[in-house]
């Protein structure tokens, strides 16, 4: 019997030393910057296809584009980058890009005009996802020929009528616009696919990083590119590894395991201002909060309805408590800081006001779902509007489930209420006009799925022509101006509550410099961290 | 001659009727998974075109897909193609569906294989103890520590594990496999970075590898522990009480002898079953384990790819499963054979 | 075998095997016997001689059979037996604690037992039955595990009685009581028969008890019958198989 | 030994009805029963779970579904708030004691599901043999090899997120050991002589399984089922955690637990309260278990 | 050789103590005693008293069990495992449950030899051989190599007797070690025991409920009821036993010799589970 405590307690003390001796840590490199973030949205770093925030993360850092904007100085707009300078034609419909010279691609190929033309001409040709920024221009895999076209060290595009220039130039600082080594891409082409499922996996930019390994869900590692033809970045290794739970990243940014935490909830973010050596980057980004009523729905489609349920969120009490630093208030479908971005929220709490409107529309009991993705803040969100719907009488049950789940649902228009989230998809006003207050055939048969007006069947009452207008007004004021006017006309009007702009909040380590999240319009940059 | 024949005919037989029974047993898994993919209201259509696609766009991949043909179509189709080992695309980042298990199995095989060996190593003396010692101090303690095991959630106890022995004491590595800087510097040859670093003779991999696994496989072989020790201190209790025991003590066996000699060697049969069955669950990944250590391992590959509609990986994961459950219980039906004279 | 005049039950060339095909095991190889009306025939081995199968695949509890085998000149058939069938034969087991189940009362076992064999007025039938295997009421609600292995045995007999069969067919009633509760439960056992002009066939392992008990003695050996005797010649010791003889000089007394 | 005459009634080894017989057997495993001190804790954590969630109305401070943004997350002790609050400002301990609510309706749903369920094909499967058995267990052998939380995530995918869902979902899942368990304990059974003896007197395989089968499986499952709720109850607080079990803004433990573990590094109570209510209401189902297979265990009832 | 002086075992029930032997003493000399009774008479725990090996939370209690002048109660376990098997030793009714499963008769047999005995494995090994010709088994080298569930009852229990005899113990203690066999082989078995018993000179208890084989094989029998011992007799003069219960059990059994159309019934009495133990 004693043998046999003997033979345990010796396993047990084994057990201890061996844990007690693994502890001895170090700093990360100085480098390589290591990156905690959520990346189990990448499916692909194909520029062509490419769609999601992580992905367009890897993407700034590894193509760069004709136009693009300066990390340094965001509101200067779009600059040139590979497109040393443009012009455009009398009538507006072309514009011709002059390349700049020296350029080189992380194979060493030279980029050349015919890089331009190949990669736009297969973006739209791959008709992936993202195609439609390029293809609303009117080009198409038919007429490829005569729309983006190459000579010497021009490219040419040309739009089936016209549009503002600061529009299309703004659509090509999306991802889409990344440039391509056509040479290494065609090598690599499998059954006519363009190098679309290497370049999944591979890189074959011109910017200051290539990519080195993506393991989906696990970690995406960049490298400096030898070729690079600007300065070489500090970092010469940036490694962005998945970790889902926030309270993981801070435990990580804590012990110094990494440099960088992106996705810190509020309460962690609080938690490390008062740890040493960290640092907090607030950046205004252009996603946007809100909730959308069905107009299919009898009583949600009255006018008067849509304008209660505005009365009755909580904006204030939802900004300072749980979405913390981390969302601001924002009533406008235009992100601040994009062009004709107004900062006028007239909304706030009324529960009376909101009683008075429903009584006025003969509403009175009202029980309807809300579909919500599975994700913590939304649920938070949605429980705060049942607290407060419910004092009006409305009654809103909360259905959560997997993204694509409730999506599927929000697409087939059979949800009574969607809350969600928004981001534009390239920097220009007529990303969210676009979606949010066009909608040309409000038919079932329409099934313009892409349009959130659409999806909420809504037909926009007239603002469907006055955003086709915008887009075509090629003075900047005036084009403002009239983004101004369709916004003040959508708050009162549509069914749509947009309630929030998202503030990024990002912890750094004390020596990490430089570190640019990609404000409202781009995405992040990592080549110009110093440390 | 004809006795030999006989009993080759016999083992021939038997690994036949094997065979089929896994054979049905798999093609029932394969079956349910892929009704369970085409029945569920996740679109994988939508889940490559994303939600801005044009319905144009959303029909070509439809079509791609070959979800306008037959159910019975689609799913003979996806047997014949696992039959010759493919197991198809992933249907998110059209990687094939291989690749990703083998790179994510080996990660939840390391973390699986350390937990239960904690669980066997401390749970089987534990159990033993306890049943030999029943109502004593240290049965009571062994009792309460396996029910504390059953009872605590691990999502909980994970996350206080990692800010206790990480986030306070630093005695143990954070979540992930790997410090970032000691990713990639080893080959891959097993995909456990524990062997690997080994192979490759690198002691400071192994060490901060080990620095890293120490508290999730404590976790989950706490919880085999749980298991095993109560499964053990029951069947010890049973054989105790036989007579055989009352033999051996005839005898004048040492108690030792007793235990260990007697009544252990007729528990091992059982307790193979309970380790293999409990490897086994472990080995389907632990999701919430995984999710909290940022482990990225078979158990969170799979539950990702079924919440974003990736039926591909999900088939694939569920047959990877699926198969070691199955081999596992040859297994321990095997052990059976070789510890139980009787069964032969 | 011995040729008797209408037979109760006739048995001719049984053949009784567990497992099919290559695993087959033949339990009974070939067994005949006829048992007159009221007769207590008895049949006597060792364990795995095949005596409790013979009873087996009469009740068609035995999973495979061959040969004839008659009640009252009818034949049987296969595994299933008609109500008829278990109204006139009925068995009692070996062992008292494992013949009832463990979470019924008698009350339940004999109630069940008067229910399914058709009998109304079941409460009085109860106490009935209970009363002519010699157990008050008080133990009508009892639990098995509240009985000693004879008072179960009686609960048995009784569950057996309760059709009021024909013919019982005994299996090795008594080899797992003490020898004072053995003599109990025989006693009753030949109260009953004569009583109610019961047939029985007796299986036992224990030639004095099958002697006291049975007019005619079966004798067998790995699935056969070597001799047939008279309950008299073989307390006189006349047996002519050596086996017999050995079994007898095993069994002192 | 003064005993009341009710309790020499009960204890009586000559029970002269039924319903004594009856009453009896019950009270004499509550006697035993009792003698387990940790299973009567067990029970006793039960029977309080079982009282809060009756009277949940009267016994919380607060509603649990008001929200009062401007005092979210105040710590335990607090002057209003025992538990403190949660991040949406609502009383923790009223939010606990409305989830007992559902935790007990989680339990009696899975309860009443997964071992029917098991029960009837495993004593199907084991009385019946041959073909239907090697069917039923194939099936059987299909849901077992399956990942289990993957089997779960998919129904609850199927079905859509929601509580009764859930348990649906975990019951299909948690089925196949049961009916391992009633098909190997009928296959003993069904070969013993006091099944041989009803069936002598012409009872068909229905009522052989429904009146003698399934009483005896029955107890064996009730220890495996009260023995596995813990575990049932974790994996419906799985669920929960990964957003699909209950709905917002049902109070339910896992899901509590879900929404706290945000602020487990500063407001750790958020999450750890219902944490140990949870391993609370497992390790009395666990403490029950063990009691109820000292009392009802056929292998040790029987000398 | 063994003394043991007012023996009580108690169980504790939920009803309170259950006293399954009550006091009973005896002494056992180079003997063969019988002890008889039925079913819960305790004479199986009084075997298994001796040897100690009764464990919590039975009680038991004596004034003295003394082996050779050396009280067996007093003794530490380790000093107990000494006598257990080497010089006392038992065999116990069915080898089925009585034998190691999963070990193989060879390894359980050379495991008693060398417990007790300094040899290497070819000695033990010899040596079993040896003891299983002893108990005429015919081909002992491939009865090594077998597992239990492989013989048949008889032969399971000659192994068993082999087993307990071979460290050579002074007493041996046979509770019921033939009432799982076949008749037939019971005989066997227990000429074989008897024999070895005789030649080797040891003492023998024989526990059994079967009056005519206590008879046939011992020197005395001590007759129990109701955990005491009621009658002491020598085994050749049972028939003219005094005690009514002895009596009443001979009369119960069914005789080949002479056929009776109904059994004698025992009639117990209240008495004789009152009255005093007799001293054997």
């Amino acid at each position: 019997m004693i043998n046999l405590y003997r033979v345990f307690y010796r396993c047990l003390l084994a057990a201890s030393l061996a844990f007690a001796s693994l502890t001895s840590f170090a700093d990360t490199p100085d480098d390589t910057l290591v990156v905690a973030l959520r990346i189990d949205d990448i499916t692909t770093i194909d520029p062509a296809e490419s769609f999601e925030f992580a992905g367009s993360d890897v993407s700034r850092n590894v193509y760069q584009k004709l136009v693009n904007f300066d990390p340094f100085d965001l509101d200067a707009g779009y600059q040139p980058e590979i497109a040393e300078s443009w012009s455009v034609s009398a009538d507006g419909r072309s514009i011709t890009f002059t390349i700049r010279d020296g350029l080189v691609f992380s194979s060493g190929n030279p980029v050349t005009a015919e890089d331009v033309e190949f990669s736009l001409r297969r973006a739209v040709a791959l008709e992936k996802t993202p195609s439609f920024i390029l293809t609303q221009f009117g080009f198409s895999a038919e007429n490829l020929d005569e729309t983006i076209m190459q000579s010497e060290n021009t490219v040419t595009i040309t739009t089936d009528k016209r549009y503002a220039t600061s529009f299309v130039l703004n659509c090509l600082t999306a991802t889409i616009g990344g440039i391509v080594d056509k040479k290494t891409v065609m090598a690599n082409e499998v059954n006519g696919d363009m190098g679309n499922a290497w370049l999944k996996t591979n890189s074959a930019g011109s910017g200051p990083y290539m990519l080195s390994s993506w393991k989906p869900n696990e970690s995406v590692a960049l490298t400096a590119n030898p070729n690079f033809s600007g300065q070489i970045p500090a970092m010469s290794r940036v490694i962005i590894r998945h970790v889902q739970e926030s309270a993981s990243q801070r435990l990580l940014m804590e012990r110094g395991d990494i440099d960088v935490a992106r996705n810190l909830n509020s309460d962690d973010i609080k938690g490390l201002r008062d740890a040493d050596g960290v640092r907090i980057i607030d950046e205004l980004r252009g996603r946007l909060m809100y909730f959308a009523l069905n107009q299919k729905h009898p009583e949600l489609s009255k006018l008067k309805v849509r304008q209660a349920v505005k009365y009755l969120v909580d904006y204030k009490a939802m900004e300072s408590s749980f979405l913390d630093g981390q969302y601001v208030i924002q009533q406008n479908f235009l992100p601040r800081t994009f062009l004709g971005a107004v900062d006028e929220n007239p909304f706030t709490l009324d529960i009376e006001k909101a009683k008075g409107l429903l009584a006025e529309a003969n509403v009175d009991q009202l029980e309807i779902e809300v579909g919500v993705r599975e994700a913590q803040e939304r649920i938070e969100i949605a429980q705060s509007l049942q607290n407060t719907f419910a004092q009006a009488g409305i009654t809103l049950n909360i259905t959560v489930g997997t993204g694509k789940q409730i999506l599927g649902r929000y697409r087939s228009r059979d949800l009574d209420v969607y809350l969600g989230a928004w981001g534009p998809d390239y920097p220009d006003p007529h990303t969210n006009a676009g979606t949010f207050a066009y909608n040309p055939e409000n038919s079932d048969a329409a099934n313009a799925t892409g349009l959130l007006a659409w999806r909420n069947s809504w037909d926009t009452g007239g603002l469907t022509e006055k955003t086709a207008a915008a887009v075509e007004e090629s003075d900047r004021d005036k084009r403002a101006e009239m983004y101004a006017e369709i916004q003040a006309n959508f708050r009162e009007t549509s069914p749509f509550t947009i309630m929030f702009q998202r503030i990024e909040q990002a912890a750094v380590q004390d020596n990490v410099d430089n570190l640019f999240l990609g404000g409202a319009t781009t995405a992040a940059t990592y080549w110009t961290v110093t440390k | 001659m004809e006795g030999q024949q006989l009993a080759f005919l016999k083992i021939l037989s038997k690994a036949i009727t094997t065979f089929i029974s896994i054979a049905i047993t798999m093609l029932g898994l394969l079956l349910v998974t892929f009704v369970i993919g085409r029945v569920m209201p996740i679109d994988p259509v939508l889940a490559i075109v994303g939600e801005r696609a044009s319905q144009a766009t959303y029909d070509a991949v439809y079509n791609e897909l070959g979800l306008d043909k037959p159910i019975l179509v689609q799913f003979s189709y996806y047997i014949w193609d696992v039959l010759h080992g493919d197991f198809g695309d992933s249907l998110l980042n059209a990687r094939p569906v291989s690749e990703d298990i083998a790179r994510v199995f080996p990660a939840t095989l390391e973390l699986a294989t350390l937990g239960i060996l904690l669980g066997v190593i401390l749970g089987t003396p534990l159990g033993v103890i306890s049943a030999v010692r029943q109502g004593s101090w240290i049965d009571q303690v062994a009792r309460f520590i396996a029910l504390v095991g059953y009872s605590m959630p691990i999502f909980w106890l994970g996350l206080m594990g990692l800010l206790i022995f990480y986030g306070i004491l630093g005695w143990v590595g954070g979540p992930g496999r790997l410090d970032i800087f000691f990713e990639d510097i080893i080959p891959v040859r097993t995909g456990m970075i524990l062997v690997d670093s080994i192979i490759a003779q690198n002691g400071v991999v192994f060490r901060n590898a080990l620095s890293h696994i120490i508290l999730p496989a404590s976790l989950l072989g706490y919880y085999s522990m749980a298991y095993i020790t109560r499964m053990t201190r029951s069947f010890m209790l049973e054989q105790l009480s036989s007579e055989y025991i009352l033999t051996a003590r005839i005898k004048g066996l040492s108690e030792r002898q007793v235990i260990w000699g007697h009544a252990f060697k007729n528990i091992r049969v059982q307790l193979i079953t309970v380790i293999a069955l409990s490897y086994a669950s472990l080995l389907e990944g632990s999701v919430l384990t995984e999710i909290i250590f940022s482990w990225p391992g078979i158990g969170s590959y799979v539950t990702t790819a079924l919440l974003s509609a990736d039926m591909n990986a999900v088939l694939g994961g569920t047959v990877v499963i699926g198969l070691i459950f199955v081999c596992l219980n040859i297994l321990s039906d095997l052990l059976y054979g070789i510890f139980d004279p009787r069964s032969k | 075998m011995s040729e008797v005049k209408n037979p109760k039950l006739s048995i001719h060339d049984l053949k009784v095997w567990f497992n099919s095909g290559r695993d087959k095991v033949d339990a009974v190889k070939s067994v005949s016997f006829e048992v007159a009306e009221g007769e207590s025939f008895g049949l006597v081995g060792e364990s795995g001689s095949g005596k409790s199968t013979v009873l087996r695949a009469i009740t068609g509890l035995a999973p495979y059979w061959s040969g004839s085998c008659k009640i009252d000149k009818a034949s049987l058939t296969g595994r299933r037996r008609s109500r008829e069938f278990f109204r006139k034969v009925q068995m009692v087991f070996q062992d008292p604690y494992a013949s009832l189940h463990p979470r019924h009362t008698v009350d339940q076992v004999l109630s069940e037992t008067l229910y399914l064999q058709g009998i109304k007025d079941i409460e009085h039938n109860i106490v009935r039955l209970l009363s002519n295997v010699g157990l008050t009421s008080k133990f009508r609600f009892r639990f098995p595990h509240q009985l000693s292995g004879g008072q179960r045995q009686r609960v048995a007999i009784a569950r057996a009685l309760a059709g009021q069969p024909e013919v019982l067919l005994l299996d090795e009633p008594t080899s797992a009581l003490d020898v004072s509760v053995q003599a109990e439960i025989l006693n009753l056992l030949n109260d009953l028969r004569n009583e109610q002009n019961l047939t029985f066939i007796f299986v036992s392992h224990n030639l004095a008890v099958v002697t006291h008990m049975c007019d005619r003695i079966a004798v067998m050996r790995q699935g056969e019958i070597v001799e047939c005797l008279l309950a008299d010649q073989l307390g006189r010791g006349e047996i002519s198989h050596p086996y017999s003889a050995e079994l007898l000089e095993a069994t002192y007394g | 030994m003064s005993n009341l005459p009710i309790q020499d009634w009960l204890l009586s080894d000559e029970p002269t009805s039924r319903r004594q017989a009856k009453l009896s057997r019950l009270f004499k495993g509550w006697v035993a029963f009792q003698t387990n001190v940790l299973a009567m804790i067990g029970l006793g954590i039960l029977l309080l779970l079982i009282f809060v969630a009756v009277f949940a109305p009267l016994l919380a401070p607060h509603d649990p579904f008001v929200q009062n943004l401007g005092n979210r997350l105040q710590p335990i002790g607090s002057d209003q708030h025992i538990f403190g609050t949660d991040s949406l400002g609502r009383d923790i301990l009223s939010r606990l004691i409305f989830g007992a609510r559902i935790t007990l309706y989680i339990v009696v749903l899975v309860a009443i599901i997964a071992p029917v369920v098991g029960l009837l094909v495993g004593t199907v499967s084991g009385y019946i043999g041959g073909v239907v058995d090697m069917i039923l267990m194939r099936i059987t052998d299909v849901f077992l090899a399956f990942p289990r939380l993957v089997l779960a995530l998919a129904f609850v995918a199927v079905l859509g997120a929601g509580i009764e869902n859930a348990v649906i979902a975990i019951s299909l899942t948690a089925w196949p050991p049961y009916a391992r368990i009633a098909r190997a304990e009928t296959l003993t059974i069904r070969s013993s002589d006091y099944i041989c003896a009803i069936r002598l007197q012409g009872a068909g395989p229905l009522r052989i399984i429904t009146k003698h089968i399934w009483p005896l499986c029955i107890s064996s499952l009730i220890i495996r089922v009260t023995l596995d709720m813990a575990g049932i109850i974790l994996v419906a607080a799985g669920l929960g955690f990964l957003g699909l079990g209950a709905q917002p803004p049902s109070p339910e433990w896992g899901a509590m637990i879900s929404e706290g573990r945000r602020f487990i590094l500063d407001s750790w109570w958020v999450a750890t309260i219902p944490g140990l209510a949870i391993f609370a209401v497992s390790l009395a189902f666990n403490l029950l278990g063990d009691g109820l297979r000292d009392v009802l265990d056929p292998k040790s009832g029987r000398s | 050789m063994l003394c043991i002086d007012n023996l009580w075992v108690k169980f504790p029930t939920s009803q309170g103590l259950f006293e399954a032997v009550r006091g009973i003493s005896f002494s056992l000399s180079h003997e063969r005693l019988g002890i008889v009774g039925e079913s819960g008479s305790g004479k199986s725990l009084t075997g298994r008293a001796i040897l100690r090996l009764i464990r919590h939370p039975a009680i038991v209690k004596a004034n003295y069990i003394t082996f050779h002048e050396q009280n067996v109660l007093d003794l530490k376990e380790k000093e107990m495992r000494k006598i257990r098997g080497r010089r006392i030793s038992m065999v116990m009714q069915d080898p089925k449950f009585s034998l190691n499963p999963v070990m193989t008769i060879g390894s359980q047999i050379i495991e008693a030899y060398r417990q007790h005995n300094q040899a290497s494995y070819k000695v033990a090994f010899r040596n079993a051989l040896e003891m299983l010709e002893a108990v005429l088994i015919h081909d002992p080298e491939r009865v090594m190599r077998c597992y239990p569930h492989e013989v048949s009852g008889g032969m399971g229990q000659r192994i068993m007797i082999a087993m307990m005899l071979i460290p050579n113990p002074e007493v041996l203690i046979a509770d019921e070690p033939t009432s799982a066999l076949d008749v037939s082989v019971q005989r066997q078995v227990m000429k074989i025991l008897d024999n070895l018993v005789t030649e080797r000179g040891m003492g023998l208890i024989l526990i059994s409920h079967d009056l005519n084989l206590v008879s046939e094989f011992c020197d005395r029998i001590l007759i129990m009821y109701a955990g005491r011992i009621v009658e002491v007799c020598d085994a050749a003069k049972l028939r003219q036993a005094s005690h009514p219960y002895t009596q009443g059990l001979l009369n119960s059994l069914p005789r080949l010799s002479e056929r009776v159309p109904r059994l004698t019934v025992l009639q117990r009495d209240i008495n004789w589970t009152e009255a005093a133990s007799v001293r054997g």
